[in-house]
């Protein structure tokens, strides 16, 4: 398991492929991998967006993460869970989130990749400033699943 | 008792500054830990808040040497 | 959108970065690309699997894949799906099945990924038989999702 | 008129080969196709049916070059 915070963009079937490639002993065994990628879009609530800052709480937002991660972990069989989010200055296109779970079967992943981005979404620590040409505002609310 | 108090985001910006310290007495809760900061400002409503990187109540306990941290709605993914 | 059938092994990441990167005019729009990949075990009904054929209907095969396809991009608000089906011989660990989808917002993304996967395993026009080190048999029934 | 019947997986094996042609009769259905070509064994328990690529009833009638095609349950994905 793998979770991870970043200040920089990333690509996320590039990390993905590492991460699934390092963990050799998952090889074989899982028959279903269920992957979400969250993408920042650049247009939102009626406004063209320019640029976003990913605002977070350090120590408690990985805390946060990790504990969702387990949680999934227990409600069903699972074999892997690799999960990377961005913070910090994004621009349109970047990737913002990606959430990925193997299991042997499809069902397990399936509904531990939703799970795990619905209390992402409504819990995580994170907070969202988007920048337009009517200047910067901080996001109010998350969009429902 | 000393309490590290922390602001995130909109509140942040708001407040004007990302962190207090408070000298706290003992059997405070974390809304009275806002109040006794910002006793002109009453706590806006659906901030949330952590002690030590935990959600928590308003009416929790603070200890000595917890770190309240107070914040909007989370916005993340 | 893209249907396929692929005769030969195919790395399901590759496929879906280059697929993104031809879809230009997505660029901006997406905040939600889900992705399912089913993987070849080397295990299945207790037993060691050495190889696997995938039989299927050529003609009626890719039909029923659009049909399933085109079914999603009529109940949710879609921008792109891509679909990559192998077929043929296979190996453990070989990459089975890619379905990925672009959407606006995560609910119809997950949503239909997981249709299409149930749609696809419970009516698609595909066979799967199996060689064990007791010989080769047709798998009799789909997991269930 | 004339029918073109295709057998997959298997059931291609059980019969031993991936095809038929069969010289059927008008308002003929699927299921008498079958009964037409294998007179001593009986459509197994659960085996679908399709006409020109679309699944089908084992009651739909069958047309003039129509091609037939019969299959044990799909294991796909």
């Amino acid at each position: 398991m793998r979770v991870e915070l970043r200040e920089a963009p990333f690509d996320p079937l590039a990390e993905l492929g590492h991460y699934q490639h390092t963990q050799a002993e998952l090889s074989g065994r899982y028959g279903a991998t269920a992957v979400f990628i969250g993408t920042m879009r650049d247009f939102n609530d009626g406004e063209t967006v320019q640029g976003m800052v990913l605002d977070y709480y350090p120590g408690m937002t990985e805390k946060y993460l990790w504990r969702i991660v387990e949680a999934a972990h227990r409600e069903w069989p699972l074999l892997d869970t690799l999960m990377v989010h961005r913070v910090g200055e994004l621009q349109p296109t970047d990737p913002i989130v990606l959430v990925a779970v193997w299991s042997e079967h499809r069902a397990a992943a399936f509904s531990a990749c939703r799970f795990l981005m619905e209390e992402l979404k409504s819990k995580a620590p994170f907070w969202k400033r988007e920048r337009t040409s009517a200047g910067s505002r901080w996001v109010e609310h998350n969009t429902s699943g | 008792m000393a309490v590290h108090v922390k602001y995130f985001a909109s509140l942040r910006e708001r407040i004007g500054r990302a962190e207090d310290r408070l000298d706290a007495v003992n059997g405070m809760t974390v809304v009275a830990v806002w109040a006794a900061l910002h006793q002109d400002t009453p706590l806006p409503p659906n901030t949330l808040a952590a002690v030590n990187m935990e959600y928590a109540e308003l009416k929790q306990e603070v200890r000595d040497g917890d770190e309240v941290a107070f914040f909007p709605p989370v916005t993340g993914g």
